[in-house]
């Protein structure tokens, strides 16, 4: 059952990725990002008890440390730049 | 401890079965909301069936409580970065698809 | 799916996404680091590749602006060296020993010493940590070294004209509307710091060790900069103070080597720290280790800074 | 030839990703492009390190009494600081960049080189 988990998460992983690549807007992209990191941590996870050793859990748990600040950096400097660009088009009027 | 690993194999087939749905939604849906909504929840209970499968199979030890503690990160941390994003996207002018624009 | 997110960072022009799918690629090369056994390796890339490097670039990105302006064309003529060169490079690989092997040249020099010695010598059961830390204790202490003359390099081109912190500029105020982003991250912020400990002192045993430990501490306060504004977070860390323990990590790692050759050993030779040898490992390897977390995390804290006091000053000058 | 794909395969994709790396660098114009490009050749170093030390049926070199067969150390030793030194030296990169966008108002290859011409 944990191979069936494995080829399953790798199969999810490659869908957000497409999306990703398609996504119209930032913020598809970013929700791509965001599910390919849970999906990272649950991967992780699954594979140390795939192998047996499952005391990596550690990584695991970083990654969604990571992927959380990673997220709201992004969003954080998003909205910056959106700050930016209409203060600029104000500027023009 | 048969149970046990039964129990976890069928969470296991319902988290995975949750996620590739999730994955699904994530890339036919037609706006940015509409595949949050498929990825946020899916992911969140996918992931939480999965972690628990595994606590089962890692029984009573110290990998248990680490799996706990990835769980109890992603319960929070997952909702709350759907929540900015949304915000996020909301802010920037990103309309959800409405009436007549969704049966294009 | 590694060469398809590179490809599409390669065609794609809008910089944001291509950070994005560089920080995707991270994600993968990690997990792909994993099933290669590399958990330390995987741990690093981890915090550095999926985290730190994307928000390094996105603050550079707010600063130079998000777009390319020239349209992307398919180069005839470095297309034509990258075919050349890979091609060679193809010719090359052809001599290799194949995947896996465990006669390859690689898996016969020193590496089975690490892997049958260092049980009884060092005493701790992470390979890697005890490889990094003492047979090639040199190699990290200039690799720690690096890492500091990088924070400085950057310090001074960002700090030139380093101008008196005004009051926060109107962007950075507005961050007060994140009230549940603030609310969950206060929550957050002190288990990572004590994940990062536990990282750090724990990397003898599992996968883990200073340079993870660092980056994982510089991302909490990177994250309590980002919500908070970049004044409060100055406030909480005198960004003077974070400067001196930059150069206090190297420092420790020397002094180590110091005090060995003290006490009549060879410089960064741990055996004699302590009264029989593999205490004293235990003691040279968490002391050293203790020294690269703090100039990790300090030097990664201090470019975030520098970074983002920059974005500060830009807004001050657009006002 | 099939036999060489099995078991090659690990460098053939490293010298794909080095190869894109490298494009980047190379014929890109903007300069936080070109960083990233570096970065993706690096990262390729790093697997091909990495993959080299594989050894098949291995595990993580960190010792347990039931493993014996382990993966080789080394390079993931070599690697671990090599992605920090190289985070160190990105930022290094990106700050000359901002410098240059502050000195020329842009951050094109070609636009710095033109108002250097002048």
């Amino acid at each position: 059952m944990l191979t069936v988990t494995t080829v399953t998460l790798l199969l999810v992983m490659a869908l957000a990725l497409s999306r990703a690549f398609v996504g119209p807007t930032v913020f598809d992209r970013i929700l791509a990002a965001n599910m390919f990191g849970t999906k990272t941590v649950l991967l992780i996870a699954v594979i140390g008890f795939l192998f047996g050793r499952p005391e990596f859990l550690d990584i695991a748990m970083v990654y969604a440390l990571i992927n959380f600040i990673g997220v709201i950096g992004m969003l954080r400097l998003i909205e910056y730049l959106e700050d930016e660009n209409r203060n600029a088009h104000e500027d023009d009027v | 401890m048969d149970v046990y690993e039964l129990l976890s194999a069928i969470l296991l087939a319902i988290g995975s079965f949750l996620l590739l749905s999730g994955g699904i939604g994530v890339l036919r849906f037609p706006d940015v909301y509409s595949r949050m909504h498929a990825a946020g929840i899916t992911d969140t209970l996918g992931a939480c069936l999965i972690l628990l499968a595994l606590m089962l199979l890692a029984g009573l030890s110290l990998v248990m409580v680490k799996l706990l503690m990835i769980l109890a990160f992603l319960l929070i941390t997952g909702p709350t970065s759907s929540h900015a994003l949304g915000k996020a996207a909301w802010k920037s002018g990103v309309k959800p698809l409405m009436g007549k624009a969704l049966n294009r | 799916m590694l060469v398809a997110t590179a490809i599409g960072i390669a065609v794609n022009r809008d910089l944001l996404s291509v950070v994005m799918l560089s920080s995707i690629y991270g994600l993968l090369s990690a997990n792909f680091f994993v099933t290669m056994d590399a958990v330390d390796v995987a741990f690093t890339e981890a915090a550095v590749g999926a985290g730190i490097s994307p928000l390094l670039m996105f603050t550079t990105m707010a600063i130079v602006g998000r777009y390319e302006k020239l349209p992307h064309r398919w180069s005839l003529s470095a297309l034509v060296l990258v075919s050349i060169t890979g091609a060679l490079l193809l010719v090359a690989t052809m001599d290799m020993p194949a995947f896996g092997a465990p006669d390859a040249p690689a898996q016969q020099h020193v590496a089975p010493r690490y892997i049958e010695q260092s049980g009884q010598e060092v005493g701790i059961p992470n390979i890697v940590t005890s490889v990094l830390a003492t047979y090639r204790g040199f190699d990290t202490f200039g690799e720690v070294t690096v890492i500091f003359t990088a924070g400085v390099g950057v310090l001074s081109l960002l700090m030139i004209g380093d101008r008196a912190t005004k009051p926060l500029s109107s962007h950075l105020l507005k961050a007060s509307q994140h009230k549940i982003l603030r609310i969950v991250s206060k929550v957050l912020i002190a288990p990572i710091l004590l994940f990062a400990l536990y990282v750090q002192f724990h990397g003898d045993y599992g996968p883990g060790g200073g340079f993870q430990a660092g980056v994982i501490f510089a991302a909490a306060i990177i994250v309590y900069t980002m919500l908070f504004g970049l004044d409060s977070a100055r406030q909480v860390i005198d960004q003077g103070w974070v400067r001196v323990m930059a150069a206090v990590g190297v420092l420790l790692y020397g002094a180590v080597g110091v005090v060995s050759m003290v006490n009549g050993g060879n410089f960064l030779d741990y055996d004699v720290l302590a009264k029989d040898p593999i205490h004293g490992q235990h003691y040279g390897i968490i002391v050293i280790e203790l020294g690269v977390g703090i100039t990790v995390a300090a030097v990664m804290v201090l470019i975030y800074f520098s970074f983002a006091g920059r974005l500060v000053d830009r807004g001050h000058q657009d006002d | 030839m099939t036999d060489m794909l099995l078991t090659h395969y690990n460098y053939w994709v490293v010298m794909v990703l080095m190869m894109i790396g490298f494009y980047i660098v190379i014929a890109q114009g903007n300069l936080v492009k070109k960083l990233v490009g570096l970065n993706i050749f690096q990262t390729s170093v790093f697997i091909l390190y990495i993959s080299a030390g594989k050894v098949s049926g291995g595990s993580a070199p960190i010792l347990d009494d039931a493993i014996s067969v382990y993966s080789n150390p080394l390079p993931h030793v070599l690697i671990l600081t090599a992605i920090v030194v190289g985070i160190a030296t990105t930022a290094l990169g990106l700050a000359l960049i901002i410098r240059l966008r502050e000195a020329y108002g842009s951050a094109e290859e070609k636009d710095i080189q033109e108002q250097n011409q002048c």
